[in-house]
């Protein structure tokens, strides 16, 4: 059994942990950053490149990994997480122990199993799939169907398992609009004379240039935008998908052929981390993501060491995540700071005690 | 498409279906559409399968068809649905089997509002017994008649004469699987393989060798609707339904439509008739419709009854093509000989539709 | 012969918006007026229109029945339009209303399309 | 026969004649029976002297350019006036020399050709020759400066030179070559012939060439020939058409012609451009490049047979100020719309919907007709009603009850017959109210009002309304300090000629900063709903260029007379912009009460100005 101490554990080697994890170091601070996947980077490394200005996320990632490769731990499993009034224990599946006062959860997000919503026809039909898959195609530049061709239309359903009674999802995911609107225009580069109709219920773009990329592609991609949801896809004699929806504005039922289907799949927190934790999943808002979700101490509201950062603690952007993990690293720094001065105060005072 | 994709949901829905011991129901319409639907039913079960199955004189209407169309309050059907119970307990059985799709929906309908309001049943115990004096039990198992026919599909599949393949090309014959409405939809639970995949008759058609055909509209209403039918003004709607469907099933060239529902089974069969005769069209080979059968009567096809003992005579659209295909032994001079011995009288033959 | 039998009733004609049929109009309409695809149908053109109080009309469904190809309606619609520009004017996202409505009527009454 | 040379300017003048005759014959049929009335009315002796007397100012001097820009002026008098004097000077020697009156044109053109080796002396002769040396060098120096200015058109005072087509290029070629080739023929002539004026002559003797060269004259009397020749062919097709057809047009143009719905005289107008360039400079649609939409390149392509493209008749503010300075008073708006009514006259509509409307019937002394506009700037609006009510004006603000469009923006666009279907509607809408007035706060009505309603009744505009309330010694506005500019909106300046009200209105309120005005000279705000096919970053492009122009470094507020020159001006953002009225309903709070009351009275609107 091998026994490791640190200051902090980050579990989740994401934008948001890797973030921290740097901060921290730069602190003077010893961490550890554990990763169940076997290389670091969490869903930045599902992207090829990112909303609103089409970089790369091997840009955004590369720089967070500097400096930071012998903190982190991959293909760990976690197997137990225990806490002491002093520290959390940390047990992996080699049995390697880590210790430290402070734990940072930045687990991150799954996306939605869209196969789920059954009447979307996911993992049914060929040529239905989700962004995420999507975003792989692109990324090796083989934007085909299963039949090897190159697909002449193209639907992008908003809002798969956001906002959704029916699967439990009745929160807004917050980023798959505009992903959404990115993908589209990214196939309208790729593929000359593309049509990509992207089906909403609302338009949620709430984010600086989001309304840049909008127009754009309405304007120079000329990509459709109809107000209305799925109902339910079919396969027609040929492969190509049948789409049935109501234009909400025209007030008429609508039907659609095309040869692809792109499912936004909205975001779900991953609950494997507090599965095997009480102490965490006390920690679960009502939404099913970390934390209260109130403007001041979002991520932590009880100070005992746990801290929460990412889109762990509701579905964020990758600014977003970034942002927040600084922010709560330096509560990190404020709470290990804390301690230290109290257990200085403490060993005094046992001096003292000890010498009167 | 993706058969695994599929199969996911046919392992999701599943449901208990009694192995034995079966309080049988009949339906309304069936009978007088289809006679020997049910009675072949009855035969496979106590012949062929060799089971326990109850057919109660006593038993009534479940007032579905007037519930439907608000000719009868829902306290009096409650109450209705009581007495079946009723009598199935006096019969000593605990397994519920209907055969008409419509009673299914109804009856779990009204099991679920007994069992999200217990006060209700109350009332309609009290109801019961003010009017028959009559106690009832709720069935331990209340299954639909395909259910059981699908629980033994294997052993039905081992027993056949005929499969489901054409024996002049051996490839296998190409079936569209049409289930009612209330079978699944409104409670996809309730229906093996859930509301958007079903399973029920598939499965059927797959052990007996057949495809299953999934076309645009698989989902769509046959156009029944009691509301729709029941007055004239509206008949369009269902025909046009119907038009629908059958158009959007033409370019699969389907052999067979197996239904699971009384009114589905009876309105792809009259109104293919009434499409020749207004649009000129027909969709099986040379004039032919597409016949129309039951699980039962697939079932009893293949176990090698005689299809004129089945009531086949009795179908709008004639039967021969089909029994060509399966090499189905049968003798065309009998085909409107009764039971009795006496000549039942011939149809009228439509301009186009060909009947033999 | 078709239509022997008078059963009282027939198959009604489909209502369903069929996004399949070539929309020949709206493509010409775009490469003409390009600033037409940045509608977001917040309908603030139809708030101020004058014809609209009267007649139910406005830019923001002119352009939605061209889009869906519902002809009929929009020819009507193109009918009332009095032109005066307002529509222009309160559009939040720059579209070039007034022009897309005299293209449009040159494609749907002059030509007859 | 030496002089067989003359065939090419022989040929090229007769085809000149023909062409001319036959086109101005055309033209003058096509006019409509209303045009043809009118210019039967217009025939009098002082129509002749008038027009006479312009055609030698304009056609010859220029004085229109004169007033523009004085070095172009001198670069198109000097080709023009000079050429005429070179003409009538040969001319009048010729009648000297031969004594005939009507001697053939190639007599006169080519005379030192035909008197060569008689020499005579004289002061007649060399007079003469010194005359046409002084003119030749007058009309080489215009050349000059025409060459120059295609390579540094600054110099004349030019921000923007016309591109021409090819055909016009080569026109140019021919007419430039014109006079260098009367230069050389006439100094070798006198090289071997002796003879000529100080320049001529002088450069004839510096020239030293053997007596057997003396065919290269001959060469060159030719080519000279050939130039004119070459020139008077290619005049019908170019833009040079203008020396000939401008006098028709002055001629027509005095007889009041029309040109809205006339083909006719759209072609004599058309034709009469010469495409100086002088509306380029003058044209706010510089902004966008590369538009053949302003008036010098769409009234070419009218020339040249081109049909305009959609783009360039639709792509106009039609403000005016290409008309405004055409030397040659090109009635650019009327041929523009001619083509957008060719365009678009003849559009569905259906305009019943308003009858059928309910409509209140009230009976008022004022009808205030807001127009589309002002509905859309509620502050003008309130203004109005205020300054209405607190003079106890029995008035009504129409388009409050109903929205109904006075339908310019419909004429704009070329609809024509829903133009006149809207009128009809709208007129009788506010004639049954059976009003003593009519007050508008959108010149963009008023303008339709006057033009095209027929109105019996006095129509003005609310700047026109609050100067006769200032006039008649009511609501003496209490005067502030704020510097303020105003803006003249382009169809109640140059449209409508209001300039002055206005000014004297806001004078009485506040610092105002442009007491002074040039009439026709106003800019446009760039919200014009005559154009359709700029978009909002243009137009508002054009509104801050058109700001920065009115203001002075110290303005702190714009003023305009218009509801869409304050909303496009408002959306450019740079100044706070407000209506007369609004400054003008402010400064109505302050009074007592006394005073207002005092002031209520029936007044009598007899004085106002009645529309034509």
């Amino acid at each position: 059994m091998k026994r490791t101490e640190a200051d902090c554990i980050i579990i989740g080697a994401g934008p948001a942990g890797l973030k921290a994890g740097t901060i921290l170091q730069s602190l003077g601070y010893k961490i550890f950053i554990l990763e169940k996947e076997y290389q670091p980077g969490g869903k930045l490394l599902l992207w090829n490149t990112l909303f609103p200005h089409d970089e790369s996320a091997m840009e955004i990632l590369n720089p967070l990994l500097k400096d930071q490769k012998k903190n982190i731990m991959t293909s760990v499993q976690i197997e137990t997480i225990t806490k002491s009034p002093e520290e959390f224990t940390v047990a992996d599946q080699n049995q390697t122990i880590y210790t430290s006062p402070a734990l940072f959860i930045s687990t991150g997000f799954k996306p939605f199993n869209a196969g789920r919503k059954e009447e979307y026809g996911y993992g049914i039909y060929d040529n239905v799939i989700t962004s995420v898959e999507l975003e792989d195609k692109l990324k090796n530049n083989n934007i085909t169907m299963t039949n090897g061709k190159v697909p002449g239309k193209v639907a992008m359903i908003h809002c798969v398992g956001s906002r959704d009674i029916k699967v439990g999802n009745e929160y807004c995911s917050s980023v798959c609009c505009i992903t959404g609107i990115k993908q589209a225009m990214e196939l309208g580069k790729r593929i000359p004379g593309i049509q990509v109709s992207c089906l909403y219920m609302d338009l949620r773009l709430n984010g600086r240039f989001y309304e840049d990329n909008y127009k754009m592609a309405q304007m120079s991609h000329k990509i459709q935008f109809i107000r209305g949801r799925l109902s339910e896809t079919n396969e027609d004699v040929d492969g190509s998908l049948v789409i049935r929806y109501e234009d909400t504005l025209a007030g008429k039922p609508a039907k659609m052929i095309v040869d692809m289907i792109v499912l936004l799949v909205g975001m779900q927190l991953d609950k494997s981390v507090s599965r095997i934790c009480p102490l965490i999943n006390e920690q679960t808002g009502t939404d099913g993501f970390f934390g209260t979700g109130k403007i001041d101490f979002s991520s932590n509201p009880q100070k005992d060491g746990l801290f929460f950062a990412g889109a762990c603690t509701g579905p964020k952007n990758i600014t977003e995540s970034m942002n927040e993990a600084s922010r709560v690293a330096f509560e990190v720094h404020h709470f290990l700071k804390n301690s230290l001065i109290s257990e200085i105060h403490d060993r005094h005072d046992r001096f003292r005690l000890q010498n009167s | 498409m993706k058969v695994d994709g599929k199969k996911v949901f046919w392992n999701e829905y599943q449901k208990d279906i009694a192995d034995d011991q079966y309080y049988f129901v009949r339906s309304c319409i069936r009978q007088n559409f289809f006679p020997g639907a049910e009675e072949a039913f009855i035969r496979i079960l106590r012949n062929d399968l060799g089971k326990d199955l109850y057919t109660d004189p006593n038993h009534t209407t479940c007032t579905g068809i007037g519930y439907h169309v608000d000719l009868v309050k829902l306290e009096t059907t409650m109450t209705v649905i009581a007495r079946q119970f009723s009598l199935m307990a006096e019969a000593g059985y605990h397994n519920f089997v209907i055969s008409c799709v419509t009673s299914f929906g109804l009856y779990n309908e009204i099991l679920d509002i007994w069992e999200k309001h217990p006060e209700i049943e109350e009332q309609v115990r009290d109801y019961l017994y003010r009017s028959t004096e009559r106690e009832f039990r709720i069935p331990e198992n209340l299954v639909h008649a395909s259910d059981i026919i699908f629980k033994f599909k294997d052993q039905i599949a081992a027993k056949t004469r005929y499969k489901l393949v054409n024996q002049y090309t051996g490839k296998p014959l190409q079936v569209v699987e049409h289930i009612g409405c209330h079978y699944a939809k409104i409670f996809p639970e309730k229906g093996i393989g859930g509301a958007e995949h079903p399973y029920v008759l598939a499965g059927l058609i797959e052990s007996l060798g057949g495809e299953v055909i999934d076309y645009p509209e698989k989902r769509m209403c046959c156009g029944f609707g009691f509301r729709q039918y029941f007055i004239k003004a509206s008949r369009g709607y269902s025909l046009s339904c119907t038009y629908r469907k059958m158009k959007s099933m033409e370019p699969y060239q389907p052999d067979l439509i197996v239904t699971n529902c009384p009114g589905c089974n009876f309105f792809f069969d009259r109104w293919q008739y009434v499409i020749s005769e207004t649009k000129g069209e027909t969709y099986g080979e040379e004039g032919n419709g597409i016949p129309v059968l039951t699980y039962e009567e697939v079932a009893a096809l293949a176990l090698g009854y005689d299809p004129w003992h089945l009531g086949l005579q009795m179908h709008q659209v004639a039967v021969e093509p089909l029994l060509g295909k399966m090499g189905v032994d049968y003798d065309p001079a009998v085909k409107y000989i009764g039971f009795s011995g006496k000549q039942l009288s011939k149809p009228q033959i439509p301009d186009l539709l060909k009947v033999y | 012969m078709i239509g022997m039998t008078d059963f009282g009733f027939k198959i009604h004609k489909d209502q369903l918006l069929d996004q399949d049929r070539p929309n020949v109009a709206y493509k010409e309409m775009i490469e003409k007026v390009p600033s037409l695809s940045l509608c977001i149908s917040c309908g603030s053109c139809t708030a101020t229109c004058n014809s609209s109080e009267m007649t139910g009309m406005g830019f923001r469904k002119l352009h939605l029945y061209l889009k869906t190809g519902l002809y009929v309606n929009l020819k009507r619609g193109l009918k009332y339009c009095q032109y005066c520009g307002k529509c222009w004017l309160v559009c939040p996202r720059g579209v070039n209303t007034r022009k897309a409505i005299v293209e449009m009527k040159r494609i749907f009454e002059i030509y007859k399309t | 026969m030496e002089s067989f040379f003359v065939i090419p300017f022989t040929i090229g003048l007769i085809f000149l004649i023909i062409s001319l005759t036959a086109s101005y014959i055309r033209w003058f049929m096509a006019l409509r029976i209303k045009n043809k009335v009118r210019l039967k009315k217009a025939l009098s002796i002082k129509w002749l002297v008038v027009s006479l007397v312009e055609v030698f100012r304009e056609c010859l001097l220029h004085i229109r350019i004169f007033k523009v820009n004085k070095r172009l002026w001198y670069m198109h008098m000097s080709l023009a006036f000079g050429w005429f004097l070179l003409i009538l000077a040969g001319h009048i020697e010729t009648i000297s020399k031969t004594g005939t009156f009507f001697a053939s044109p190639y007599k006169a053109i080519f005379l030192d050709f035909y008197t060569r080796g008689h020499l005579e002396t004289g002061w007649s002769v060399t007079g003469f020759n010194y005359i046409m040396d002084i003119l030749l060098i007058f009309v080489l120096s215009g050349l000059f400066l025409a060459i120059y200015k295609r390579f540094n058109a600054k110099l004349l005072g030019v921000g923007k030179t016309a591109n021409h087509s090819s055909t016009d290029k080569v026109a140019l070629a021919f007419l430039w070559l014109v006079f260098p080739a009367r230069l050389i023929a006439e100094t070798l002539n006198h090289t071997f012939y002796d003879g000529g004026g100080f320049f001529t002559g002088f450069l004839g003797n510096l020239i030293y060439l053997q007596e057997n060269y003396n065919f290269l004259s001959n060469a060159a009397w030719l080519f000279y020939s050939s130039v004119l020749g070459g020139f008077f062919i290619l005049l019908p097709f170019s833009r040079y058409m203008h020396i000939f057809t401008e006098i028709p047009h002055i001629f027509l143009k005095n007889a009041n012609i029309e040109v809205l719905h006339d083909d006719g005289i759209t072609n004599f107008q058309v034709h009469a451009c010469s495409s100086c360039g002088i509306c380029l400079d003058t044209c706010q649609m510089n902004v966008k490049t590369g538009l053949m939409g302003q008036s010098l390149y769409f009234l070419r392509n009218l020339r040249n047979g081109k049909k305009p493209k959609e783009n360039s008749i639709m792509n106009c503010l039609m403000c005016g100020r290409c008309k405004q300075v055409c030397p040659v008073q090109v009635d650019t708006l009327s041929i523009r719309m001619n083509e957008r009514n060719r365009m678009n006259g003849k559009m569905n509509y259906d305009f019943s919907y308003l009858d059928e409307a309910s409509w209140p019937a009230f009976q008022s002394r004022i009808v205030f007709f807001g127009g589309c506009m002002t509905r859309l700037t509620p502050a003008i609006r309130e203004a109005m009603k205020k300054i209405f009510m607190l003079t106890g004006e029995d008035f009504i603000f129409i388009d409050e009850y109903e929205a109904i469009c006075c339908g310019r923006p419909l004429l704009l666009s070329g609809q024509y017959e829903a133009f006149r279907e809207i009128v009809n509607r709208t007129r009788r809408r506010i004639l049954d109210c059976h009003p003593a007035l009519i007050v508008t706060t959108c010149p963009i009505c008023l303008n339709t009002f006057k033009n095209d309603y027929y109105f019996q009744i006095p129509v003005v505009h609310h700047s026109q309304y609050l100067n006769s309330l200032i006039k008649e010694g009511r609501f003496i506005p209490q005067r502030n300090g704020v510097k303020t500019v105003y803006h003249d909106p382009c169809e109640l300046g140059r449209d409508l000629g209001i300039y002055s009200e206005p000014r004297k209105v806001l004078d009485s309120l506040v610092y105002l900063q442009n007491k002074d005005y040039k009439a026709g000279d106003g800019l446009c705000c760039g919200g014009s709903l005559a154009d359709l096919e700029l978009d909002v970053e243009e137009k508002m492009q054009i509104a801050r260029e058109t700001i920065e122009q009115i203001v002075t470094n110290d303005t702190q507020q714009l003023t305009t007379g218009c509801p869409l020159c304050k909303m496009t001006f408002q959306m450019a953002g740079l100044y706070p912009v407000k209506d007369l009225a609004e400054i003008y309903a402010e400064s109505m709070i302050t009074l007592p009460v006394e005073k207002i009351t005092a002031n209520m009275k029936i007044r009598n609107y007899s004085n106002m100005p009645v529309n034509r």
